[in-house]
């Protein structure tokens, strides 16, 4: 199927109003390779892939498929060309049923390329998910199926397209580790079948497993194209951050305080169910399992964001069933949502705004709020959390992923929360950003607040958590203390290989 | 996951709700029919019902037209006095050159070219489709009056009588028409690539433009069969009144149509909705107008009735359309984009 | 930066508006003698009031992401409940109270709708627009009831030191409602909702209620427009306010307020209204616009504000 | 780029309009308000995109002609605020007369003092408008369908169903018609109203009432159809057609509409009575009386404006047998007993010369 053997660009520049984007990057893709991308947020990674996706034009140098020179003006062009790109936020229509997503914007037809020819497209769905070992209705909108099926029907998407070089941005962000298999496996096989695959990630430890070779971006150059096998994760890491960091988790563990949170036989009906334990002060409870497994809905209903239907949750001794996470707010909890974009940010906003969001209600006095005050509460965040702004006023928007994030965690911290829930507060961040968010936390235990955290990537439980609860479809199967903490046991009980 | 996904299923019962979805407004309709049928037994006479399906046509014609502009992400506020205008071209010209077929000829250019001047400057300038045709609106409005200067026309034509009065299989001819228009809907929007670039295009822009559907070409095509169906419309208006008359009222056929639709199941924020929930909304929206005169309701409870009996309608379908995901936690990178606000948005 | 550019977009945006405005002016005052002088200065603002107190609540609705189109009806129905509250007490306090508060109530009914039915505000509101002009004219009967109260016509006539009261009124809406966007909490509560209602909500904002409260809002101030009415017509018209939300929307988005929500400014929305008032009071004033081409006019002046917009890529979608 | 295009285009659009508008001004030269010599009137109207006002326009504009005044015309787009405003920006214009169709008789009264406070004489037609030094030129809208009723009922030989569309609700000349309507019927206890719907001025819903009646009301059960005005008439009458019943009823209406009197003449769709206002004669009336004033003339405060019943001799002698007899309420509303289609038609043919040079009576 794969009609080229590589694609190559050559000096490629890019450059946006005040930024430098991309210095003459050169970097060769070649069909029955997976080859990694990485870098930090901002190092220019998404640049380079739209400008090969067609979606930027690139300011100066040369895209060349087996030699020769080719322009790549629009998306539509790309797909032509056989490049596809699955993005990290899905680009399928929860309205449309399978077959209409699948060949969206290539539909075959007959008629003068208006009616759709519906019996050829099913047959050649059917054939390409059944290579995915998908079998789905596809006359289904998409919207009734789960995250991992969608990630698979983004790939069919692109075997449809007869893609030879498919892109994938983070395609694991979502995924649960047994969902993160099934794609390895399937990635592989399209190497075997000589598709040239760009990979992106931030998980080192996916790259090393899945990828034949990486390419680092540091500040939109090049810094060099690696074999897998002949440079360690550290110097990847290093040659990305451009320094050596020898200890990524620095936690100082001391005993916890006194109780501030107790929860019994929460339960939620098609959530979780049975759950009891409790939280002190200055503790890192670390909350883990796969996706749907209920421990990111226990997070919400702590917040009020979801109503229990079962159970008590006592805070210092006093029972606080939250039905709105305003209250929960009053009474000192806080939440950092796992989805910046959706939950975390308003983007119409500006830093300031963002980050004085949660503590309007006593950054105001009778409806009214001090400006004065919220402007020292963003600035003492902003400098408390080195958030990178050139003015408190600046557009969020125009920040960083990690900038970004930083600003979602300030907004809980305006006034030191009594209980902290962090949802995967490291989510599509770059390392630099991710230690000083370890930093953070570490630091705000020391001072007495107590923590629940929930991660996509296991090293954090182990290097920040003084304990870690593994959930198992809507139930607690397994705590786990600091001294006992062992990757791999936390992940066999996730999932679910492991015995009692 | 299997697990995970299996759990998903049971709390999505998606196939029932999808009946549901579907059948609400069917439920609707038969259900106010029975009602207005207790108080006035001759309502379900095939007598009024011919009547009925006679007056729906031309604000089915309008409904259909906006429920592709709909789909498509937009609104098209200048249909209903439109359709008033292409009547209007339509007379003066019969008028002035008794000659039928070029009268409905400038009819329906009119329509098209309304629609096309919409279609400029809201899918290739890229305008709010809301204020452009808002404007266009109000300047047809002083349109009609320059065509007609103020007079009423008079159609008399064996043709104008044939649309008016004439029927197939003792079924109205325009009736007929209107049928006919919805199964070319249903076509376009199930059987054929336009259809599928319309719902992507209006369920999320920015994604449609990456898969490389020209949006700009489908939101376009919107407003000409907007302005196609208003001219359609129009006509059958006209004709139905043998005269043309400058206080003609289109606009408040369209908000009926809007209504209509959306009733019928389509998402005003678009992406959402299929021809056959179209055609029920505006039998909803025909039986209780009908209804109203029929039943004799007080001139001045009018409106308050019809708006009351349009809030329940609309309720009742909000609370049997689904609007969120199925279970499973907050994890809604998978839904995507607009789609994931959209979900949302229903669910605050 | 990004923040300059945008207080620079912004800039450029009211400058353009203030052109518009100046242009607008030139034009006309070629046009009709009578154009520019006080008094009918003093005209183009009692002319455009309701306009503009009904932009006040619009403005905010349109910022947290909805659209109010039964306005114009509320203004009928809270006049009528006022009204009637004004003849069963004969006490006028009662009565204005009434008004203001009706609305309110009415606001209630489309915040419900809106906010915690989760239906789309567009179609909501036009179906509560039928639903309170059917039932104004179901009390009223479809007649006119004459309201001959000093109070009420002093708020609708009546003169302080030769200026309209209802010209300082405006003025103090205005100042308050810029202050409350600015800096309430319930402002920012528009905002964020208007830019990410999800996000608003995980913040702790009490969306529904927000929403609920926004459409109080709006009917309130449709409340206070139908009081002005009654009083400046001495009279309770059961058609009163019929189309004025249109109009309203007009005005905004000619103000370059984006519909789809999160972003505005009270400055834009007065100034669009300024075009709108500017515009209706040439083509009363022009003895030679024929009334046939008068929404002609309108029209077209509309769409080449859009354009012009679109020239510094400031109006924007839906 | 094509932004700039856009711009110049629809500059463009707006320019053009507004020119046309210079263009099809009612005079040629542009501040033609400033010119001495010439007396201007201003005319407010309800709404001009009712037939009605535009042949009130047209009437008034032959009167102009004859009586060599200027007219502005200006529309209130069915909007009492609108209204109001135009009024003030009259005054502020200077005009010489001020000839307003009120929306609301109480509404415009303030306006009115302050037009008649600064001076200008003040002529407002259709219903009575209280204001000291005011003319009004009342329509006797309630009575003469008051006077209709007896005229139906003595048709119909005092017993019978009828039903009647009336006009928007709240628009206070129709719904005087209908007040005047119902009081009248009141009469005749053996004739019963069958339904009352509002066709709002809508042809379209006039068609769409129109044919619930006729389900409803099956051959026989329903003698007469009343309408408010012709253009409701001639919609019914399609409905009437498209059910194949068209001339089973007898069918009365008001304005005195060409096709309706024609339609008389003929004997077409049972149509038996129309009542002779039209719009020209009404415009030429106003203007007549606005054109006086502003050349400095005196009238009395209130001066009646007159319909006429349009019918055939054969009608009138059958409902004068069947002993109608005109019972006079506030005031005659005819100034004939009847006229007969071909008088009504020279009449509305040249509206000028019945009023050019009409005295108020003694």
């Amino acid at each position: 199927m794969a009609n080229h053997t590589e694609l190559r660009v050559e000096q490629i520049s890019k450059s946006f109003p005040g930024v430098r984007a991309l210095q003459e990057v050169s970097i060769g893709f070649r069909s029955g390779r997976v080859h990694a991308l990485v870098g930090e947020n901002g190092a220019g990674k998404s640049t380079l892939v739209k400008i090969i996706a067609g979606v930027y034009r690139r300011d100066g140098g040369s895209i060349l498929i087996d030699g020769q020179e080719v322009e790549i003006h629009d998306p539509r062009m790309a797909n032509a060309t056989g490049i596809s790109v699955i993005h990290q936020e899905f680009s399928l229509f929860p309205e449309l049923n399978v077959i209409q997503n699948l060949f969206i914007g290539m539909e075959s037809t007959h008629a003068m390329g208006a009616v759709l020819d519906k019996r050829s497209m099913e047959r050649r769905a059917r054939e390409v998910l059944g290579r995915l070992g998908l079998s789905v209705a596809a006359g289904r909108p998409v919207k009734y199926f789960s995250v991992a099926e969608q990630q698979l029907m983004e790939i069919a998407k692109c075997l449809i397209r007869d893609a030879w070089l498919i892109i994938m941005d983070e395609p694991t962000s979502a995924l649960s580790d047994s969902e993160k298999n099934t794609l390895f496996n399937i990635i592989r096989a399209m190497k075997e079948q000589g598709l040239a695959i760009l990979y992106i990630s931030h998980h080192l430890e996916e790259i090393a497993e899945i990828a034949d070779e990486v390419s680092i971006l540091r500040d939109g150059r090049l810094v060099g194209t690696y074999d897998v096998g002949a440079v360690s994760l550290a110097n990847i890491t290093n040659l990305m951050v451009g320094k050596d960091i020898e200890l990524v988790f620095n936690r100082t563990r001391k005993e916890p305080g006194r109780r501030v949170l107790e929860v019994k036989d929460l339960a939620r009906e098609g959530s979780f169910r049975d759950i009891s334990f409790t939280l002190h002060r200055g503790e890192v409870l670390g909350l883990c399992g796969l996706l749907g497994f209920g421990h990111a809905e226990v997070c919400e209903a702590l917040f009020g964001l979801l109503s229990p239907e079962e159970g008590t949750i006592l805070l210092d001794g006093r029972t606080a069933g939250f039905t709105s996470p305003l209250e929960a707010m009053k009474a000192g909890i806080m939440y950092v949502p796992e989805d910046r974009k959706r939950e975390g940010l308003i983007q119409t906003m500006n830093a300031e705004e963002n980050l004085s969001l949660m503590s309007l209600h006593w950054l105001s006095k009778l409806g009214w709020i001090d400006l004065k005050n919220q402007a020292a509460v963003a600035r003492a965040l902003i400098d408390r959390l080195s958030i990178k702004v050139t003015t408190p006023k600046q557009g969020v928007d125009s920040l960083s992923g990690g900038n970004q994030q930083k600003v979602v965690i300030g907004k809980c911290l305006s006034r030191t929360p009594r209980l902290l829930i962090l949802n995967d507060p490291t989510r599509g961040i770059d390392v630099g950003a991710k230690e000083e968010i370890y930093r953070i936390i570490d630091r705000l235990a020391g001072e007495g607040v107590a923590i629940i955290m929930i991660s996509s990537e296991l090293p954090e439980y182990v290097g920040l958590c003084d304990r870690v609860l593994v959930f198992r479809h809507g139930r607690i199967i397994k705590e786990f203390a600091h001294e006992a903490f062992d990757q791999n046991r936390i992940l066999a009980y996730m999932l679910g290989t492991a015995e009692g | 996951m299997a697990k995970a996904d299996r759990r998903r299923r049971a709390a999505g019962g998606p196939f029932f709700r999808l009946i549901l979805e579907q059948y609400s407004i069917l439920i609707l309709v038969i259900a106010a029919s029975a009602a207005f049928a207790l108080f006035n037994p001759r309502f379900l006479t095939l007598e009024n019902l011919i009547n009925l399906s006679r007056q729906i046509v031309p604000m089915g014609l309008l409904a259909l037209g906006a429920s592709f502009v709909l789909i498509g992400g937009n609104l098209d506020l200048s249909a209903g006095v439109g359709a008033t205008v292409c009547g209007a071209a339509l007379g003066v010209t019969f008028v002035v050159t008794k000659n039928v077929a070029l009268a409905f000829l400038v009819g329906i250019v009119t329509g098209l070219a309304i629609g096309t001047v919409n279609a400029l400057f809201i899918a290739k300038a890229g305008f709010g489709s809301v204020i452009v045709t808002l404007a266009v609106m109000t300047i047809l409005q002083g349109g009609i009056q320059l065509l007609l200067a103020g007079r009423i026309v008079f159609l008399s034509h064996p043709l104008f009588a044939f649309i008016s009065r004439g029927t197939v299989a003792g079924i109205p001819f325009t009736f007929l028409v209107l049928v006919a228009f919805f199964l070319l809907a249903w076509y376009l929007l199930n059987q054929t690539k336009f259809g599928v670039h319309l719902y992507a295009a209006g369920g999320n822009r920015r994604i449609a433009e990456v898969v490389g559907i020209r949006i700009q070409r489908v939101h376009f095509l919107t407003f000409v069969i907007s302005g196609l169906l208003m001219s359609v419309s129009g006509i059958v208006l006209v004709s139905r009144l043998a005269l043309i008359s400058p206080n003609l009222s289109g606009f408040p056929l369209l908000l009926n149509g809007v209504s209509a639709a959306v009733i019928g199941g389509i998402s005003v924020t678009g992406g959402r909705g299929n021809a056959g929930g179209v055609f029920l909304g505006i039998i909803f929206i025909g039986v209780v107008s009908n209804a109203i005169n029929f039943l004799n309701v007080t001139p001045e409870a009018q409106d308050l009735f019809r708006g009351l009996l349009v809030v329940f309608a609309l309720i009742f379908q909000q609370l049997t359309i689904r609007r969120r995901l199925p279970a499973g936690s907050a994890s809604g990178a998978g839904t995507g984009g607009a789609a994931g606000v959209k979900e949302v948005k229903g669910e605050l | 930066m990004n923040r300059l550019k945008q207080t620079l977009r912004y800039r450029i945006k009211l400058f353009t508006l203030l052109g518009i405005v100046v242009v607008l002016i030139v034009v006309f005052s070629l046009a009709s003698p009578f154009f520019l002088s006080v008094t009918n200065f003093v005209n183009v603002v009692v002319h455009s009031s309701i306009l503009a107190i009904l932009a006040i609540g619009m403005t905010c609705v349109i910022i947290s992401g909805g659209l109010d189109l039964s306005v114009g009806s509320i203004i009928a129905f809270a006049g009528v409940v006022g009204v009637l509250a004004f003849r069963q007490t004969g006490s006028v306090i009662l009565g204005l109270a009434a008004c203001v508060t009706s609305g309110g109530a009415m606001g209630v009914l489309n915040g419900l709708l809106i906010g915690y039915m989760g239906i789309n505000a567009f179609i909501a509101t036009i179906a509560t627009l039928a639903v309170f002009r059917g039932a104004t004219l179901m009390i009223t009967g479809g007649h006119t009831i004459s309201v001959t109260d000093p109070a009420f016509n002093f708020l609708g006539q009546g003169q302080i030191l030769r200026i309209p009261v209802i010209i300082p009124a405006l003025a103090a809406l205005y100042v308050l409602f810029f202050f409350v966007l600015r800096r309430s909490v319930l402002g920012r509560s528009l905002y964020a909702i208007g830019g990410n209602a999800r996000a608003a909500r995980v913040s702790g904002i009490r969306v529904r209620l927000v929403t609920l409260g926004v459409y109080v809002l709006s009917g309130t101030l449709a409340g206070i427009c139908s009081v002005y009415v009654i009083g400046r017509l001495s009279s309770l018209q059961p058609w009163a306010g019929l189309g004025a939300e249109f109009e309203t929307i007009v005005a905004i988005v000619l103000g370059g307020i984006n519909i789809a929500g999160g972003e505005g400014d009270l400055l834009e929305s007065l100034a669009g209204v300024a075009i709108i008032a500017i515009i209706l009071n040439a083509i009363n004033l022009v003895p030679t616009i024929d009334p046939f081409y008068q929404s002609v006019v309108k029209g077209g002046i509309i769409l080449a504000a859009i354009a012009i917009y679109e020239r510094f890529k400031i109006a924007t979608s839906r | 780029m094509k932004g700039l295009r856009l711009v110049i285009m629809v500059a463009l659009i707006g320019l053009v309009a507004l020119s046309l508008g210079f263009a099809r001004g009612n005079r040629p030269e542009r501040e033609g308000t400033a010119a001495p010599e010439k007396p201007v009137v201003g005319a407010v109207m309800v709404d001009i995109t009712n037939p009605f006002f535009v042949q009130v326009m047209q009437g008034g504009n032959t009167m102009g002609e004859a009586l060599d005044v200027e007219i502005i015309w200006k529309s209130s787009e069915g909007s009492l605020e609108k209204q109001l405003a135009l009024i003030e920006s009259f005054i502020e214009q200077e005009v010489d007369c001020i000839w307003v169709d009120p929306l609301d008789p109480e509404a415009v009264k303030p306006p009115i003092r302050k037009a008649l406070a600064a001076g200008i004489p003040t002529v407002t037609g259709a219903n009575l408008v209280e204001v000291p030094g005011n003319v009004s030129t009342p329509f006797p809208s309630y009575d003469a369908f008051y006077q209709l009723t007896g005229m139906i009922a003595a048709y119909l030989g005092n017993e019978g169903s009828v039903v009647y569309m009336s006009g928007i609700p709240g628009n206070w000349i129709l719904d005087q018609y209908q007040a005047g309507f119902e009081d009248g019927m009141k009469r005749f206890p053996d004739i019963d109203i069958l339904s009352i719907q509002p066709a709002k001025m809508d042809p379209a819903l006039a068609a769409q009432i129109m044919e619930s009646w006729l389900t409803t009301y099956p051959k026989g059960s329903l003698d007469a159809v009343v309408f408010t005005t012709d253009p409701d008439m001639y919609a019914a009458i399609e409905a009437m057609k498209n059910a194949g019943r068209a001339g089973e009823f007898a069918l009365f209406s008001q304005n005195g509409d060409l096709p309706a009197v024609e339609m008389i003449e003929n004997g077409e769709n049972g149509v038996k009575i129309d009542l002779l206002s039209h719009g020209i004669r009404i415009g030429a009336f106003n203007l007549m009386v606005a054109a006086r004033l502003a050349k400095g003339e005196k009238f009395p405060e209130v001066l009646w404006f007159q319909y006429a019943p349009v019918m055939t001799e054969a009608t009138w002698d059958k409902i004068v047998a069947a002993g109608y007899r005109k019972d006079v309420q506030k005031g005659d509303p005819f100034s004939e007993d009847y006229i007969t289609p071909e008088r009504a038609k020279e009449v509305i043919a040249d509206a000028a010369s019945e009023f050019s040079d009409w005295q108020p009576p003694k």
